[in-house]
């Protein structure tokens, strides 16, 4: 099993659904001869062929739309958007288009796209360049949504949203890429979606978090540890399907809710999480408590963006106060 | 003789389009219906061209090019009708309904945004070695969308095998072509896109099925898109219940002198063709369409316990 | 004080507006000549001139940023996106333009837009002309957004709207726009943006909702009277600014809390509330319900359609339920 | 003597721009930077043109284009630092600032989004009563954009006082501009929108002067909107870290031979102006910049306790 970093990993599910589905396609801006602004799809071109590895002009919406048509003629392409945050310029082509084709057609014409994103502030990232839009695509029946945080979940949320029959958006993280590496396992069967981890158990506290906020989620859980509260910290890989029954189940144990994402606070997921906890009827010692980013703009100086993205210590005591009440 | 079965296909449509007309009268149909009565030959011209595993993107102004395109008269009227039987069981709706297997890839409600869509049929005729085209057709006013920009231009970059057709009927839901663009001549526009474009009579079913021929023709030779510019008008409001209050005087009176249907027939009469035949070919077709409504009417309606199938798969 | 219908009262504030601030300018597809799909702004156009009253051709970021680039420069224009939906062509300029411009500018180039959208389903509509995407909207920081369900809140939201200087994102409803007439006070001193209605008072179940759909949950309440059951019902007509104060009071009160809209559930604007109030730490008595548009596309036949948006039954049965625990 | 004037002006972007290299590689400035070295001539042959009351809207790669609308260099250098006293207290960055206060209405980060803004600054032109002519700056890639496409057709239907300047530097990001376009003589364009259309050197200062002169004439005389193609190249990366594999042997060579700065110092040298002038010219540029660079060092970091004002009004 290779070692390989998220970029590699990314590649790694690429080069594999492009030599074993010759329906895949994969296209974007830069991602063909220069193998996109991140490297993430170096090389290739090379070995699959200009028609079916491309750059494309600046153009979102015909990115998207042509990802529906040729998904609607029986292709598997997977596009990238180079920021989530550019998506807003073609929204229409996912929300009125992709998420309607299975439900209008009954099933006849599905439109089975995946398409690759990233998003989230990164030092020195403008307002255009920071958001954390997957409250958007949550809100849109008929689109699945995957948000991998590790080299190994960066492989299998991409070999499982080519496989699976709806239009998926994987919601990959610029800070990820160049990560360390790690060991992959290039399997070849992909996992049936919705799935999560559970990065540490624990009675006291239930952490639920998603993407890249989640290395920091979990580090502040290690300090917790050490003042002895133990977290049971839940990592939501794929955000629909959500497995709610992990979330409700661990809530109900530990009595203590906690969810923590990247995204502006109001609307944003955690919303939900916190919504289905509360509808299942789980009793919870203390309120439950949201951390994230306030509903701000993403201003570009890091002194002032590293204040408003939680970080480990923001988390770390806001967990802490949850349980002790301070 | 195609100009008969021309005669036919057209009458069709605007029987259709009028039996449409009568059960949204009635309450029948619910909900906002935009009809092609006046621009039927666009959809007989063309489809005549497109080989079954051809694909074709319209927009809400759709019935006759779904017509044309093979789709059964009764499916599209059990649709429009929420019937269990309609081509997608009701959920589609007069301005959203698709059939894939007749080679109809769907209306749109949202203008423009089939043209993209259109481009990845073309994109995916690339790789499967199918020989397919894409045709998607658009009125005058989605020239002005975006998304139709970046798909002429990605088109034209990619020398896709794409015919984008603009049904040009003057107006834009309730306002004029000419007012919203710099120069009226929509077809001009194609070479911002490399790619070929032409303005031709709408209103012809023969000068349509040229134009396109030879539009299919570059595209599958591979020598790339084409962007068709059919003039034409439509005779009725823009959706079903709009007032026509932009009308100048005599616009109608006007139009209605070079309808496609009055046209046809009067041509062949010219060319020998008896009356009575030509009233036959239009009774007949007021007479298929009739029964096909009467069977859609009669189907029972969607169920609603499977409103909620099909969301994912 | 006349009695007008909705759009009467809409279109009394437009011209209250164009009359009263030379700045104002109302523009979109069919606006001008025609005076709009819906009547909405018939006859501004002849009184007060083509360049401040126009149509435009069917380009929605035309539309959102020349609006944009109008306010940079000090007018105040009032714009239509036809349905909702269609803004999803064109939501970075809602999202990452007008947004941004106060944040970035430290509040030297602010972009104080009005927005006017309708939104919802309407008998036959099809999935593309039937959604309801406020919670877009309310996850966009730097965004307000309000949600008339009346004539006198259609006058007063907007005429709030067009003095705030914030870019303002008002949502009507087409059902609404014909609805019985009432009397309508035509101030012209702007309310301060924030408000909400109680439709009833009552003890037993809180009942939060907005738009359309307030008037089957008022509806559904008065039903519910009948049976004894004593409601509290808030219509949050601005959803931001939200006075959340208010729904917490409420909840604290009478123990139970239910929010209505016709939005799809998962994302909704509804999960929100519901996090706000257990995050105040309220004590509800039995687990608090959402009442919306399940996760599905909308379809065109109105057998189908009827059977998912909540109507007043279905809102008054799990109401009852709520209450009454059956 | 303007052409003096001109080289003073393009040097001082060059050497902007160098600083600010210098500044991204010692770590002080953070995150995405796009130079536009290579491309002084348009700002500099711009902005001349423009009153104080016109509106001029840039993207990300707007140094050049600030300093030429007269936006202090101090001011820019703060906002990339990460300083209070940047010009917008560091909220913009080096990517998305704006300074109304000097006619510069802002960077945009995203491609394209800026040219329906500039057509709204037009449109308030109309019953302003200013005269406000709006000048929207994008690259070649830009023109792929929907967005873009609304604007030009907006302009060009209402007939509104802007000028669109393309900067054709022949590269979106990493990708060749005449790999994605079907025509890549994007000036062309013009006429799918009823507008003026050019294309001109955009690496001499004059030459760009002299088409926006004419376009600002044209805008100010209310007959309508044009599009300028600027000929250009940069001669760096796309954004620092760029590892512009995309060159093609020789290509930079090739474009160092008709870069302005170079260019312009041999025209004026050969009309005679001496040597030692036109390097006091550079350096004079230079110690300008240098000490704006430092006094915008020495000043402090933004206020972290201030990161959440100015959300809403
Ligand atoms: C993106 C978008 N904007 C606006 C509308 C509303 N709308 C529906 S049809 C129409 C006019 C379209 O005019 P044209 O393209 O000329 O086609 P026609 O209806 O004349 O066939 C408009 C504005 C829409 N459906 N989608
Ligand atoms: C809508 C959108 N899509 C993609 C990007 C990413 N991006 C930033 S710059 C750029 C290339 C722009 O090329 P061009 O317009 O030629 O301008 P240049 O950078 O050459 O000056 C791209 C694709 C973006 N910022 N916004
Ligand atoms: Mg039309
Ligand atoms: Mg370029």
């Amino acid at each position: 099993m290779p070692e390989l970093n998220y970029r590699e990993a990314v590649n790694a599910a690429l080069a594999h659904l492009l030599a074993t589905d010759p329906t895949v396609m994969v296209y974007g801006e830069d991602v063909g001869e220069p193998g996109g602004v991140f490297g993430v799809t170096r090389g290739l071109r090379k070995t699959y062929g200009a028609a079916r590895v491309f750059d494309t002009p600046i153009s979102e919406s015909a990115i998207l739309g042509s990802a529906i048509g040729a998904a609607l003629m029986g292709c598997r392409p997977i596009v990238e958007i180079m920021w989530a945050d550019f998506s807003l310029v073609a929204l229409d082509q996912i929300v009125n288009q992709a998420a309607n084709a299975r439900y209008v057609s009954q099933g006849r014409a599905p439109a089975p796209i995946v398409v690759r994103m990233q998003q989230g502030n990164a030092p020195g990232a403008c307002a255009q360049h920071s958001q954390c839009l997957e409250a958007f695509f949550l809100h849109t029946p008929g689109i699945r949504v995957v948000m991998p945080s590790s080299p190994q979940d960066a492989y299998d949320a991409l070999l499982t949203a080519s496989h699976v029959d709806d239009p998926v958006i994987v919601i990959e993280n610029r800070t990820l890429y160049a990560g360390e590496k790690a060991t992959v396992r290039l399997r070849t069967d992909p996992l049936p979606m919705g799935w999560h981890h559970r990065h540490r158990s624990g009675g006291d506290l239930t952490v639920v978090s998603w993407g890249a906020i989640t290395h920091r989620v979990v580090e502040a859980a290690q300090r917790l540890a050490g003042d002895g509260i133990e977290t049971d910290v839940l990592e939501m890989v794929w955000l629909n399907r959500l497995d709610t029954d992990a979330i409700v189940e661990s809530a109900a144990r530990t009595g203590r809710l906690a969810v923590v994402h990247e995204a502006n606070r109001t609307g944003g997921f955690g919303a939900e999480i916190v919504a289905r906890v509360a509808e299942a009827g789980v009793h919870l010692s203390v309120p439950p408590i949201r951390i994230a980013t306030p509903d701000v703009r993403m201003p570009a100086a890091p002194v002032l963006a590293t204040t408003l993205v939680p970080s480990v210590e923001v988390i770390a005591d806001r967990l802490y106060a949850a349980v002790k009440g301070t | 003789m195609t100009q008969l079965s021309d005669l036919y296909a057209m009458w069709r449509i605007r029987a259709f389009e009028e039996k449409t007309r009568e059960l949204w009268l009635a309450k029948h149909i619910i909900g906002s219906v935009h009809l092609c009565i006046g621009q039927e030959a666009g959809p007989v011209g063309t489809c005549t061209e497109l080989a079954p595993h051809d694909a074709l993107f319209a927009t809400y102004r759709g019935h006759g090019w779904a017509l044309a395109r093979g789709v059964p008269a009764q499916a599209i009227f059990a649709e429009m009708l929420g019937r269990a039987s309609g081509v997608n069981g009701g959920r589609g709706g007069s301005a959203y309904f698709t059939a894939p297997e007749y080679g109809f890839n769907g209306e749109n409600s949202i203008v423009g945004a089939a043209a993209p869509i259109a481009v990845g049929a073309a994109l995916a005729s690339r790789i499967d070695g199918s020989g397919r085209i894409a045709v998607t057709v658009f009125g005058d006013g989605a020239l002005n969308q975006g998304a139709v920009h970046e798909a002429l231009n990605m088109a034209g970059a990619f020398r896709l095998p794409v015919v984008f057709i603009c049904e040009n009927n003057g107006y834009s839901e309730l306002t004029p072509i000419a007012d919203m663009v710099g120069d009226p001549q929509l077809w001009r526009r194609a070479a911002a896109y490399g790619i070929a474009g032409h303005r031709v009579d709408g209103n012809d079913p023969q000068t349509v099925r040229a134009a396109v021929a030879e539009a299919a023709d570059r595209a599958r030779g591979g020598t790339g898109a084409t962007l068709l510019e059919l003039m034409t008008q439509r005779l009725v409001g823009h959706y079903l219940g709009d007032a026509e209050q932009y009308r100048k005087p005599g616009e109608l009176d006007e139009a209605l002198r070079h309808e496609p249907l009055a046209r046809l027939r009067a041509a062949l009469a010219t060319t020998g063709v008896a009356e009575s035949e030509l009233d036959e070919v239009k009774a007949q077709a007021y007479a298929e369409i009739a029964e096909a409504a009467q069977k859609a009417l009669a189907a029972p309606h969607a169920d609603a316990a499977t409103a909620l199938e099909h969301i994912y798969a």
